[in-house]
């Protein structure tokens, strides 16, 4: 962890602030539009993109220490395990569904 | 004065300081709003104990309640709630809090040359959190107990008990907090607060193992703190998560609280792995064998600890692609814990052992985690734990890892590091009997209920078929083991607490042993050191450069 | 009363006996926000995990359900999260350089924005009040073949929504006092840290609500 | 609640029981109506939890005869430690014996209260009479009052004709829920049944099956071959 701080400039951050409303309108309006099995991708990779936007600009993570970079990506690690695993034993079920009803 | 000490002890008579943590202030609230690690961890000591007691004193009631198969000293219902609050007590009040919160917050400054942790705050807000835990824990305890099981499976928990079951999952929502802080406490401490020269490869192996403890209370805790608001959700509100009638599945609760609660018995059990290491060094005067190894395979339990807690799950109709995966992950976690286990027995070999009451602990430690740890490897493969899951040998499984390990560990450091903790000796001569005591107490309670559980008595059982004769001879034998177990409890009790009040002056360092918590004064002074270490060898430095 | 003018960091007011510099302490402070993030992550990790897997179950019911929400609302609510995200950047560069008026401003819109959002939030609580759609007893759904998945939706939503809302609540509280402190001038560039740790803390809520408006408003 | 329900394929049912041949893979399709049980027969090293909402499955293959331990291996509840019974193995020749009803040993009122509960009359008839249909304790011998508002002493007829053409005679009171047993009880299986609920009138209540509690978790099982 550095001491000379990063700041940035107030254009930057206005920047950020309007890709990411660009985004929102963006994936309201491929909600509207049936892309079949697609829609959900798509509304998850501009999640995810603007998560990173402010995770890597609002929160200064792109300049932080290497430290942090890592710490914030585990907790999104461990998550992911969470998911796959527990996706691994139900959608390799055969008894699919909760079963009677 | 940081200079490295050599094994010569230092002949002249040990002394106390005249100022030191104990003493620096005075009066309850000194105590009570304390910031000093020192003074927490002695908060800790104080009240984990009596959880112990507590737990130790239902377990006492299953014992006695099995000595005969009728289902006659206690109500299925009562006997229901005292393994319930047994395991409550013991997992989330005992255990979990008892080498981290009090052996580690003590040390883990000391180790690294730190005045304290770095947010002196939290760990006091931490305390609360347990103890406010602790209350609503034993709110639910008076006010009629509960009756879950300490794993709270749904529908049961949320649809059929009709007991205290949301006092209970808040009282432990509550403890788990305390938990993810004085994990997080950790790791930012030993990332920040190290003294000059103290780098990463001279971490003391108990540092190396509470690290990895808190990235598991950091990662885990949290899902598990959810997952029991969830059940207080639906409990409440009748909000649908797990219970089929709302159109939840039950499964995905165990999925949930394992996903935590198999990463928390290696928050429970590598504290102690960290104790072993730091014994069995000092008292073979000789380095950990392959300290690197030992350091990484805690981080590799930590992690792989994450990728297993399926095997939990393997007759809830697991799907057989999953089951083959956590029981082959479950295999691959043996390798690190195998590694830890040869190391230390390398460490022995050709040292000068000397044979003091820690060092009874963690040999007894070293033989009852292996045969715990290997009997979890049969639990892991999917074959045997079909029938053995939730018998009697699960129950032997777990408390060999649990008591011959993790309890064992934290008795044998509570002993080593006792004459720091409080400047007084302890009678060794009763404390090698109470440790004896201890081991022969175990196996005879534990060892029969692995031969119970392969004829097949299921756990959490109030009574057994009369007709299965060597099953109430067994559970005799266990019963036994259970009273002698007891008494080996208490025996520590009873000389430590004399012992600080009537011991002998310790002295800096009693054991001659190497690392920057003896070479302070014990007690420590408030601030730990007159001034801030500089370290400049590695860990473990006994008898260098010779064999 | 403290300022930014202690140039030597050592003898800074604000640091802590334990800590040797001003500097290790702050990192200190600002590892301790981000691994108190991480468990934030996992801690509604467990509500998303829940949501994937009934998603995964009850496709059509949750479909049908995110019907009932009024997107508009989501949207409104989105742009004003985001905008306080804005705000809260811009506090924390005012911060760091030591311009006193514009950080106590940009807390307060901050605040200002945050408690918008929560008007809104309340807004729609209400209106499924009305409609039945509170899972429990008094539970309705228009389509009865799709009863179960729907009332695990709004059981997901009521606790994803209101675990969210609930760090929006404790958020404003802590904010409260640092704008006091900040009106008060007690941080300076040399020491900022409760403005740059809340920001993470405010700009993580963000985070998840830019989650939880495409999963459970647009379907 | 705390009780193991089995129904085989040909419509057989018997409580905290399990017959099954020897030498035969048998398979079972398990499911819970309340809370998550287990089915585990220790001697066959075999167990499969009962999941409320799901069809689970296990199969096992018995090779030798006897009675075997049946234990609920998943915490349920109070009586947990009590939902236990027994599997019984049987040479194939005498569980096709058993299947219809011709049980070898016992005196005719234990065979008739074991028929009781392997047909599953203690369903619905329980002694303390909150079944589906009325208690059967003490009937025999007395007078009942039918439906139709004439009433008709219960002698070995009307229980016989009660459970061959439950119809017939209506009890008052209850809903035509009873299914006809006839062809499904050999005549042996009909007498000891009959004895049996004669015997209830004067043995103490609550020794029998009918004292057991609603059922629970439901096993099917299903001899293949
Ligand atoms: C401190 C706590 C602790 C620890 C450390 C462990 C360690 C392990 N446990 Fe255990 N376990 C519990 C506490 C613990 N467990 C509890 C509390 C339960 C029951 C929960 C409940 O249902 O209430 C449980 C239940 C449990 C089950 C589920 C049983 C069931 O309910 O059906 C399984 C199944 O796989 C399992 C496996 C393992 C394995 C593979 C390890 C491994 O980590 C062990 C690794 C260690 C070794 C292997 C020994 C050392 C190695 C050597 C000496 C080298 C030689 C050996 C080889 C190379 C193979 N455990
Ligand atoms: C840390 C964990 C821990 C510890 C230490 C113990 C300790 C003991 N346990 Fe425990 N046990 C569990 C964790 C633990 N257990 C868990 C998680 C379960 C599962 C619960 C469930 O199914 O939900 C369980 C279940 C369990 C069962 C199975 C119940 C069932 O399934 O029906 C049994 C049966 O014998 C048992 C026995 C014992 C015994 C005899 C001890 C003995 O070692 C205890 C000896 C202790 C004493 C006798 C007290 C003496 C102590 C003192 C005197 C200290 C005094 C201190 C002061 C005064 C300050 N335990
Ligand atoms: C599905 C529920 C059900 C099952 C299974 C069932 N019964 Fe019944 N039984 C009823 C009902 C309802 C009545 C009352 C209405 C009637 O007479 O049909 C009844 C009536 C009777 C009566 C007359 C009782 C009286 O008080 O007059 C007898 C005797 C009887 N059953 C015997 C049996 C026997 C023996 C079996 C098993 C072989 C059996 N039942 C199985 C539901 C059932
Ligand atoms: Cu049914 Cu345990
Ligand atoms: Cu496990």
């Amino acid at each position: 962890m550095s001491h000379q701080h990063h700041i940035p400039t107030k254009a930057s951050l206005f920047a950020v602030f309007g890709a990411l409303m660009v985004l929102t309108v963006l994936t309201v309006l491929v909600s509207r539009v049936n892309l079949g099995y697609l829609n959900l991708p798509v509304a998850l990779a501009v999640a995810v993109t603007k998560a990173l936007l402010v995770i890597l600009l609002f929160m200064e993570v792109k300049y932080s220490p290497k430290l942090v970079q890592v710490t914030a990506a585990a907790g999104f690690l461990f998550f992911g395990i969470m998911i796959l695993y527990t996706m691994t034993d139900y959608l390799s079920r055969n008894m699919i569904g909760v079963a009677g009803r | 004065m940081h200079d490295v000490r050599t094994l010569e002890h230092d002949s002249s008579a040990p002394t106390t300081p005249d100022v030191h943590y104990l003493n620096a202030t005075h009066g309850a609230l000194s105590w009570f709003f304390t910031k000093d690690h020192k003074r927490i961890a002695l908060l800790y000591l104080y009240s984990v104990s009596a959880f112990f007691l507590v737990g130790g004193i239902f377990a006492m009631l299953i014992r006695l309640e099995l000595a005969t198969p009728q289902g006659d000293l206690l109500s299925a219902e009562t006997y229901n709630k005292v393994f319930t609050a047994h395991g409550v007590v013991m997992v989330f009040f005992f255990l979990i809090p008892s080498i981290p919160a009090i052996l580690g917050n003590f040390l883990v400054p000391l180790m690294i040359g730190a005045k304290d942790l770095a947010f002196p705050r939290i760990n006091l807000a931490s305390w609360y959190l347990y103890m406010a835990g602790g209350l609503f824990g034993i709110a639910a305890l008076v006010s009629g107990g509960v009756d879950t099981g300490w794993t709270f499976y749904t529908p049961y928990s949320t649809a059929a008990s009709n007991t205290h079951v949301v006092l209970t999952a808040v009282g432990a929502f509550i403890a788990g907090f305390s938990s993810i802080f004085t994990g997080l406490n950790f790791i930012v401490t030993i990332h920040t607060m190290r003294a000059p020269g103290m780098t990463w490869d001279r971490l003391p192996l108990f540092i190396w193992s509470h690290y990895a403890t808190s990235l598991i209370m950091m990662l885990g805790t949290p899902v598990v703190a959810v997952t029991l608001m969830m059940l207080v959700l639906e409990r409440t509100l009748k909000f649908g998560f797990f219970n089929p009638d709302l159109g939840g599945d039950p499964v995905l609760f165990q999925h949930l609280f394992w996903f935590y609660s198999h990463p928390a018995v290696y928050i429970m059990v590598l504290p102690g792995m960290g104790v072993i290491s730091e014994i069995i060094a000092a008292f073979s005067r000789k380095p950990v064998f392959g300290y690197k190894m030992v350091a990484m395979a805690s981080l590799g339990i930590a992690l792989i600890g994450f990728l297993v807690w399926g095997h939990h799950m393997f007759t809830t109709s697991q799907s057989t692609l999953a089951a083959v995966t956590f029981s082959f992950l479950s295999f691959l976690v043996a390798i690190p814990s195998a590694i830890k286990v040869f190391n230390w027995t390398a460490t022995l070999y050709r040292g000068s052992v000397l044979l003091a009451s820690p060092m009874l602990y963690a040999l007894g430690f070293i033989g009852l985690f292996t045969i715990g740890g290997l009997t979890g490897l049969f639990l892991a493969a999917i074959g045997l734990d079909i029938h053995m899951h939730d018998t009697y040998f699960v129950v032997a499984h777990f408390h060999y890892v649990m008591v011959g390990g993790t309890l064992l560990a934290y008795l044998g450091g509570i002993h080593y590091w006792w004459p720091k903790i409080t400047g007084k000796l302890y009678s060794e001569p009763w404390a090698k009997t109470a440790a004896v005591i201890v081991f022969v107490g175990f196996n005879l309670t534990f060892f029969p209920q692995f031969v119970l559980g392969y004829m097949g008595m299921p756990r959490r059982y109030h009574a057994y078929p009369t007709e299965e004769l060597s099953w109430q001879v067994l559970n005799i034998l266990s019963s036994a083991g259970a009273s002698i177990l007891g008494m080996g409890f208490i025996l520590p009790v009873i000389y430590l607490t004399w012992s600080a009040f009537r011991g002998r002056p310790a002295g800096p360092n009693p054991w001659g042993a190497f690392g920057l918590e003896w070479e302070t004064t014990s007690p420590p002074p408030t601030a730990n050191f007159e001034v801030t270490p500089i370290v400049t060898k590695p860990a473990y430095y006994y008898a260098p450069e010779e064999h | 009363m403290a300022n930014g003018s202690h140039a030597h960091a050592a003898h800074h007011p604000m640091l802590q006996h334990h800590f040797d510099t001003l500097e290790q302490q702050q990192n200190a402070s600002l590892l301790g926000m981000w691994m108190f993030l991480v468990t934030e992550v996992l801690f509604f990790g467990g509500l998303f995990m829940a949501y994937i897997l009934y998603r995964w179950l009850y496709n059509a019911s949750f479909h049908e359900a995110s019907h009932e929400l009024n997107v508009w609302l989501g949207l409104f609510n989105t742009a004003v999260l985001i905008g306080s995200s804005l705000t809260m950047a811009l506090a924390v560069r005012a911060s760091k350089t030591g311009e006193k008026s514009q950080l106590v401003l940009f807390l307060i819109l901050t605040l200002v924005l945050g408690g918008i959002f929560l008007g809104v939030k309340v807004v729609e609580y209400a209106e499924k009040f009305t409609h039945h759609l509170v899972p429990g007893e008094h539970f309705a759904f228009h389509d009865a073949a799709l009863k179960d998945g729907a009332q695990i939706y709004f059981s997901l939503y009521f606790a994803m929504t209101g675990l969210h809302a609930t760090h929006m609540i404790l958020g404003g509280l802590v904010l409260l006092p640092i704008i006091v402190m900040a009106q008060r001038g007690w941080f300076s560039p040399e020491w900022y840290t409760p403005i740059e740790l809340f920001g993470l803390y405010w700009h993580f809520v963000d985070i998840v609500w830019i989650f939880l408006f495409p999963l459970l408003y647009l379907m | 609640r705390w009780m193991w329900k089995a129904q085989h394929l040909t419509g057989h049912r018997e409580i905290n029981q399990l017959h099954v041949p020897v030498g035969t893979p048998v398979k079972l399709l398990i499911s819970s109506e309340d809370v998550i049980h287990s089915y585990y027969i220790p001697a066959f090293r075999q167990k499969m939890d009962a999941v409320p909402g799901k069809t689970t499955t296990m199969w096992f293959e018995a090779s030798k005869p006897g009675t075997y331990q049946l234990f609920c291996a998943e915490y349920c509840g109070t009586q947990h430690s009590g939902m236990i019974g027994k599997v019984v193995a049987m040479e194939p020749r005498e569980y096709q014996q058993w299947l219809s009803g011709g049980a070898p040993a016992g005196t005719l009122t234990s065979t008739g209260e074991q028929q009781f509960s392997t047909l599953g009359c203690a369903t619905c008839h329980q002694a303390d009479g909150k079944g589906r249909g009325p208690s059967l304790v003490g009937i025999a011998g007395k007078a009942q009052q039918l439906a139709n508002g004439t009433s008709v002493i219960a002698d070995e007829a009307y229980i016989r004709e009660s459970i061959l053409n439950p119809t017939a005679k209506m009890v008052q009171g209850y809903a035509p829920l009873m299914p006809t047993y006839q062809g499904q009880i050999s005549e042996e299986g009909l007498a000891s049944l009959i004895a049996y609920i004669k015997s209830l009138g004067t043995s103490t209540p609550g020794s029998g099956p009918a004292g057991t509690t609603a059922p629970d978790a439901a096993a099917a099982t299903a001899p293949t071959h």
